[in-house]
């Protein structure tokens, strides 16, 4: 029988730090042996638990996409125990992960709509997925306009700085970058997500929104998404919470009876709505 | 050929005066048992008793905290403070069971290389005395294997 | 099938358990603090005081157990998963209301999702022979809770203490395993009767006063109500009542030893500590003890029936008796509850 | 007893009931009746309606001290008994508090009854139990009995000699006699002369009964770091798995960082569910600081507790 706490041993291909205050680094891992490769299927905002033995475990967001194949992406904030951790991993060392866990996001949801990903700060990583994968040539076709609002408090803090000059020049997809502060070099938008995606404004019509992104932001966009005229079930968002087992065994991730890590991380509105305020 | 045991014992030096001692007694060249190893701390009053705990547990058959002087301390105090917490750490370790030789305290200045020597000395014979720490040392698989492999319950 | 087992044969047959498996019964620490054990000698059984501290859960989800053990050769990893359990194992004197609760954590671990194989591999491997209960405390209230003092579910075996006999009946398969057993003998119809006594007496004691019963449709109604404000104040945050209970399964995985070598564990965890919830961030979603009690209590009696359909709550009394600023999971039901039955139990100071 | 015990409960009442009728408190934190024999528990009366509620007898266990940190942006009324003020005296060196915050409902203690030692008197579960006298009336289904209060007193109040608690607000009951029952500390005394190896078997055998619930720390009102370090996981002190060495060293600590702040008042005892006898470890180091720097905990407003400060001429013959 499988046992589902046992890491599978992927090993460090890349890595790279992302921004300027080195908080943010991306460990792109590959596996080690055939068959776990193979038998590794997953969507777009689903996590992975990610083990250093002897530090502990903690849950990352995926941020590669499927389509990009044999290796996977994540970009980890310095903050506890196992993230310094996973900070000082050098290229070709082996870490242990456990995975796909949770839920991702509803793709066959979004067949023949349009979709507007809202992203802010470090919480970019499983959107970058999720554009990634629709706007691969294979996915494209799948769903009608993409329309991506990206905020970082400074140009130095945004993430996958070089993908989104590329996606920029894409006729494909709207993007549009914002920063809280701008610095001598910056020629973009200077502005919060929340202001930025009013005056984007784009139409709520026959449209998903994905929102992902600090509490504070969350909490001044989604009036805004009300005020376009989105309902509930169809703006979705990715939560945290402290995680440990990661499918629902451990306990700590409950919101009401659904837990994070098994019925999450994505959520709609309207789910959230019938919840108790525990997140 | 039979090895002998050698107790392994933890010293924590405070910068200003024991430390200094402990190098004065290097470039002196004056001899002291190889048996410690050496922290270096700010005071002597630094010390957080769960650093001693923590290395007693960890299999350190003695530790030595060593400070300045009454009346020398580079913050005025540390040392007073530390002194008091000594005391009352030891007597509470010997209560419980663990002998208190295995913790002790000295007084060393930057000028006494040969009385660092003679405490290190000192230490080592005492805690020979004692034979390797027991009590309260944590082993190195506690997760205590019970019949046919299974693990012991709390 | 019904048996019984003579008093003088008790003694033997523990023995003969022993012999063939890993034996755990009751066995008291010091004067009335009792825990289940694995037993060497029958001697050490004691079954002489009501439930256990620390609940039967003990067995198949310890408070402490190590889930693999790793070292690094190189830059490889070697993992040794550590859930085999090599000898079949024998739970001897649990009573009803802890046998209930192994079923609750066997759903949870097993019933749905991945399977939980440190869990599942226990269970399988353990043959319970439950206890009937025929002296239930006044804080006992596992009839509310949807239980009795003689639920045979969850027992393989199930014995009832008759005074000079234990009457034995054998109800699974791995129960009927031991319809050989020669220290096993026919029951008679007088033995029955009496056993019919002993149940009826206890049931009566037990009663229903609790108002378990429809509490999950209740408190629907009360995720911000006033009631958590007031409810949580005498709590401390101490763990005992979650630790304790029985059906309490929520765990916390950690790593020790070294980088060389070491093992990754799992702790029981606890909803009552403010670290159950902290995110590295900083921020806590249950920030104080309202929060965490109403986590207590809800997923108790709320989001574990929407799970699993029915309450997480056996009624065994543990977290009365032993919390230290006596706080009554038995009023908190009552509390939910518009018809407030009289006033229970015999605090008069 | 129980014709005093009703009187102070009288005064309790009246009391509470005043101030909470001026508003000089937001709440009395006092004892209440609940639903098992030999318990109170802890209380929170916010109108004077509610006063009646408050009561007072031999098992008023609790050290509701412990309150002040969760309750620490009100206004507080206690209850306390000796033990309990000192606590709370201790407290305000470390500055926890305003002294404004708080006001002291002071009861001369009569020392406090082991409901284990009474349960253990008996065969049989205790269905009802009362006061009479001198002797406390314990009732099962088939049994009634009267035991002697004085052989079933926790053994941290039958050593106690500051029943009556000083620098109160108010105090609801004539001062009582401060002596010992027994000679100071036997059980101590008597394990201190005891061999090493004896001794640590002792420490041994009850930590090993530790279920690391914290209750004993969550208890004390002294104990209350934003991090203890059993949950600190940087540095990680020790690990959380049934290793004895780790539970030791918990009991160790957690012990030792009372030294010179214990009052002795014994609620991380009553408090283990296990039964680990706790307070001869905070006893000992009681006698420690008493005989060492002539201090006790809680008794004085204005000196400083014995480990953050220092005499010149502090004992220092163990050092080399």
């Amino acid at each position: 029988m499988k046992n589902p706490y046992l890491p599978i041993p992927m090993v460090v291909k890349k890595a790279s730090v992302e921004t300027t205050d080195r908080m943010l680094r991306t460990l792109e891992l590959s596996f080690l042996n055939e068959e776990d490769a193979k038998a590794f299927r997953f969507i777009p905002g689903q996590f992975c638990e990610l083990s250093i033995l002897g530090k502990g475990e903690a849950p990352f967001g995926i941020a590669s996409s499927p389509t990009e194949n044999g290796s996977l992406k994540f970009t980890i904030n310095k903050a506890g125990v196992v993230t310094t951790a996973l900070h000082h991993l050098e290229e070709g060392a082996e870490i242990g992960i456990r995975g796909p866990l949770g839920n991702g996001y509803p793709i066959d949801l979004f067949k023949g709509k349009n979709i507007l990903v809202i992203g802010g700060g470090f919480a970019f990583t499983t959107l970058r997925s999720l554009i990634v994968y629709l706007s691969h040539p294979e996915n494209r076709s799948r769903v009608k306009d993409i329309t991506v609002i990206y905020g970082a408090r400074m140009p130095g803090l945004l993430l996958y700085k070089e993908e989104l000059t590329q996606w920029e020049k894409r006729s494909d997809l709207k993007l549009v970058v914002t920063v809280d502060w701008g610095d001598k070099d910056w020629k973009g938008k200077v502005g919060l997500v929340p202001n930025v995606l009013e005056e984007v404004a784009p139409s709520s019509e026959n449209t998903y929104a994905v929102i992902c992104g600090p509490p504070i932001m969350i909490k001044f966009t989604f009036p805004k998404l009300m005020t376009l005229r989105f309902p509930n079930e169809r703006i979705y968002t990715s939560l945290e919470k402290r995680m440990k087992c990661g499918i629902g065994k451990c306990g700590r991730c409950n919101i009401g009876h659904l837990y994070v890590c098994k019925d999450g991380p994505v959520f709609s509105y309207a789910q959230l709505e019938k919840l108790p305020k525990d997140y | 050929m039979e090895k002998t045991w050698e107790p392994k014992i933890l010293a924590f030096l405070c910068n200003w005066c024991s430390y200094a001692g402990a190098d004065l007694a290097g470039t002196s060249r004056i001899q002291y048992p190889p048996n410690i190893r050496v922290i270096r701390v700010p005071c002597s009053g630094r010390i957080n008793p769960l650093f001693i705990l923590k290395a007693l547990q960890s299999g350190i058959d003695g530790v030595l905290v060593s400070g300045c002087h009454p009346g020398d301390c580079h913050y005025i105090s540390g040392n007073y403070i530390g002194r008091r917490k000594s005391a009352t750490l030891k007597r509470f370790l010997e209560y419980l069971g663990i002998e208190g030789e295995r913790v002790q305290f000295s007084w060393v200045s930057a000028a006494e290389g040969g009385k660092f020597s003679q405490v290190v000395g000192e230490v080592v014979q005492d805690i020979k005395k004692l034979g390797s720490a027991k009590r309260f040392v944590k082993k190195e698989n506690s997760r205590s294997l019970g019949v046919e492999g299974q693990e012991k319950t709390f | 099938m019904k048996l019984k087992l003579d008093k003088k044969d008790f003694k033997p047959f523990l023995q003969s358990l022993i012999e063939e498996y890993d034996l755990f019964a009751p066995v008291q620490l010091v004067e009335g603090v009792s825990v289940f054990k694995k037993i060497d000698h029958p001697d050490e059984v004691d079954l002489s005081t009501p439930n256990p501290q620390k609940p039967a859960k003990e067995l198949f989800f310890p408070q402490s157990e190590t889930m693999f053990r790793y070292e690094k050769a190189g830059k490889k990893n070697q993992m040794t998963s550590m859930e085999e359990v090599k000898r079949e194992r024998i739970l001897f004197g649990a009573r009803p209301c802890d046998i209930e609760a192994i079923s609750m954590l066997e759903k949870v671990f097993v019933g749905e999702g991945d399977t939980d194989v440190y869990f599942l591999e226990k269970r399988k491997k353990t043959t319970i022979m439950g206890l009937g209960c025929n002296h239930p405390l006044s804080t006992c209230f596992c009839s509310s809770a949807g239980g009795d003092p003689f639920l045979r579910a969850g027992s393989d075996l199930f014995f009832v203490d008759l005074g000079e006999a234990y009457f034995v009946e054998l109800l699974t398969e791995k129960g009927m395993a031991f319809h050989k057993n020669k220290f096993f003998k026919e029951a008679d119809p007088k033995d029955l009767t009496l056993v019919k006594e002993f149940e009826e007496k206890a049931f009566e004691k037990v009663g229903y006063a609790i108002p378990v019963e429809g509490i999950e449709k209740r408190l629907d109604l009360m995720g911000e109500s006033s009631f958590w404000d007031r409810i949580h104040e005498k709590c401390i945050g101490c763990r005992i009542c979650t630790y304790l209970c029985p059906t309490c399964h929520c765990f916390d995985i950690v790593d020790e030893g070294e980088h060389q070598r070491g093992q990754r564990v799992r702790n029981w965890d606890s909803c009552l500590s403010p670290l159950y919830s902290l995110e590295t961030s900083g921020h806590n979603p249950r920030p104080t003890c309202r929060e965490r009690t109403r986590q207590r209590l809800m997923h108790k009696f709320n989001y574990f029936p929407k799970n699993f359909g029915q309450v997480a709550c056996v009624g065994c009394g543990r977290c009365i008796l032993y919390c230290p600023v006596h706080f009554d999971i038995r009023q908190a039901i009552i509390w939910t509850s518009p018809k407030r039955p009289k006033r229970f139990g015999g605090g008069t100071i | 007893m129980e014709e005093r015990s009703k009187a102070i409960q009288d005064r309790i009442r009246d009391k509470a009931k005043e101030l909470l009728s001026k508003k000089a408190v937001d709440l009395i934190i006092g004892f209440g009746e609940w639903t098992l024999p030999l318990r109170t528990t802890p209380i929170f009366i916010r109108s004077p309606e509610g006063v009646d509620r408050l009561i007072w007898n031999s098992f008023c266990e609790n050290n509701l001290a412990t309150y002040l940190h969760k309750f620490a942006q009100f206004k507080v009324g206690l209850v306390v008994k000796g033990c309990d003020a000192r606590s709370i005296i201790a407290l305000s060196l470390e500055k926890r508090f305003k002294p404004d915050q708080l006001f002291l409902i002071g009861v001369p203690c009569q020392r406090m009854v082991d409901r284990r030692k009474v349960k253990r008197a008996v065969k049989g579960e205790i269905l009802r139990a009362y006061e009479q006298g001198d002797q406390i009336i314990v009732e099962g289904e088939d049994f009634k009995k009267a035991l002697d209060r004085n052989n079933f007193l926790y053994p941290s109040c039958q050593v106690c000699t500051h029943r009556t608690p000083s620098q109160v607000n108010a105090l609801v009951g004539d001062p009582v006699e401060e002596s010992p029952l027994t000679e100071t500390h036997p059980e101590i005394m008597e394990f201190e002369k005891e061999s090493p190896e004896e001794r640590w078997r002792f420490f041994e055998k009850e930590s090993s009964r530790c279920i690391r619930c914290y209750a004993c720390r969550e208890v004390c009102p002294m104990c209350y770091c934003n991090e203890c370090f059993v949950d600190s996981s940087n540095p990680k002190w020790i690990d959380k798995g049934p290793s004895p060495s780790d539970l030791e060293f918990y009991h160790i600590v957690r012990a030792y960082h009372q030294t010179g702040r214990c009052s002795g008042c014994g609620a991380c005892e009553r408090a283990c569910p296990m039964e680990i006898r706790l307070t001869y470890l905070t006893q000992k180091l009681n006698l420690d600081v008493k005989e060492l720097f002539d201090f006790e905990t809680g008794i004085d407003k204005e000196t400083l507790p014995p480990l953050s400060t220092y005499e010149m001429e502090d004992k220092q013959e163990f050092i080399k």
